[in-house]
């Protein structure tokens, strides 16, 4: 198991229903895919945040990140929709 | 020919309004060795009156990380003396700024490709996200992004 | 979509300097449907301490009219809401603003193309014509006009 | 003969010694490259104006014309190198 801060925003924050939290994660997440798919296992809000496949973008410690990326030695994952600043 | 010195890139993440003229002016402060220097300014549009302001959330940390690494990589790609990039959070009124992008160079080329190329990947990678406030006060959808918006940012990655 | 309004552009060919910030008011005064703004200023640069200054000579009544039919083409080629050139004449020392070019527009793409559009055809089309005075006060040769920017202004001529 | 106003800029100024002048300009000179055939009879110094076959360039009644522009209604006619302003 590790620790990790979850940081959500825009309209994955409103459908989660919180802006971060820290949880425990088993060791077997291994990627930010995997705790996409752990994470759509506890609960309906995670399950409608994530609902839309390949939608939901990742930072892992603050740079962005792919669904492979690795999360072992993260501190911080951050969950959004597609960025529209500028 | 002396290659260009080029200070450190400013970076800020702000509620507050900005100022063209003070941040051009702190770019060339002291300095003869530039010919040209490009603002952007990004403005709040009412939507043809639909829009009553605009909420920008934004992720801290990571907004201003992200936004040095678009800065650090324009760098790379151009010649240039100096970058300033500015961009407010909070509820932003129409005809009001957004963002800021200032580009100091010794030719204007560069100044040009620089400002367009921050613009196109501020709009694609920096962690911010619009939602819009619609004329009576009732809260709208959150921005789409846009497929243009990616599309702009790709044709700089050739090769 | 409504279409934009278009103000008249400014055109003004001047020996004071000028504010970008008070340009750039100008321009967005009392619109709420701009999305950006782009300004491009060209300076005049010391080219490592040879120069003392520049002396620029234009061809007056000419110089506006050439201006106007620039700004006229780029208003044809992009949807602006305005368009400001500003251009100097005499005596510009290092350091100084020697050209603003502003355009303003719903959309970053056509704001920033019709002000490089603009900057490459001032430079080939409006009739100025930049002289040196080196360090110690003699006067040097007269700026040769560079290929770089025929080409520069080639490529918008397209078919 | 029609009278005809010359204006010269930048170095062709410098080597033609003014300005301006106001010229009679016979019938027969109808183009803009005949003019300057024409004034290159009238002195060195419009010779050595001149003197690099289309490096001068001009404007009839301020607007940029070619070579085989006609001069028959022109009021102004004016030489200059290629600009280098901006």
């Amino acid at each position: 198991m590790s620790r990790l801060k979850l940081m959500y925003f825009s309209w994955v924050r409103e459908r989660i229903g919180r802006a971060e939290e820290e949880i425990e994660v088993p060791a077997e997440v291994a990627t930010v895919a995997d705790l996409v798919r752990w994470l759509k296992g506890r609960g309906e809000e995670y399950a409608h945040a994530f609902e839309s496949e390949g939608i939901v973008r990742a930072a892992v410690d603050r740079v962005h990140a792919r669904p492979d990326a690795p999360i072992a030695q993260a501190r911080e994952v951050a969950f959004f929709p597609p960025m529209t600043g500028g | 020919m002396k290659p260009l010195t080029e200070t450190k890139p400013r970076i800020a993440i702000q509620r507050e309004d900005f100022s063209i003229a003070a941040e051009v002016e702190a770019l060339l402060r002291g300095r003869h060795d530039l010919g040209a220097v490009v603002t952007f300014t990004g403005l709040c549009r009412d939507e043809g009156g639909r829009l009553e302001a605009l909420e920008l959330e934004h992720y801290p940390g990571m907004a201003e990380a992200e936004i040095a690494r678009v800065a650090a990589e324009a760098s790379a790609r151009w010649s240039l003396a100096g970058v300033t990039v500015i961009h407010r959070y909070g509820e932003i009124r129409p005809g009001e700024n957004i963002v800021l992008v200032v580009t100091a160079a010794e030719h204007r080329r560069a100044a040009f490709e620089a400002a367009e190329f921050l613009m196109d990947f501020l709009k694609t990678r920096a962690p911010f996200w619009k939602r819009e406030r619609l004329s009576g006060g009732a809260f709208g959808e959150w921005v789409a992004a846009k497929e243009e918006d990616d599309t702009a940012a790709a044709r700089w990655c050739k090769g």
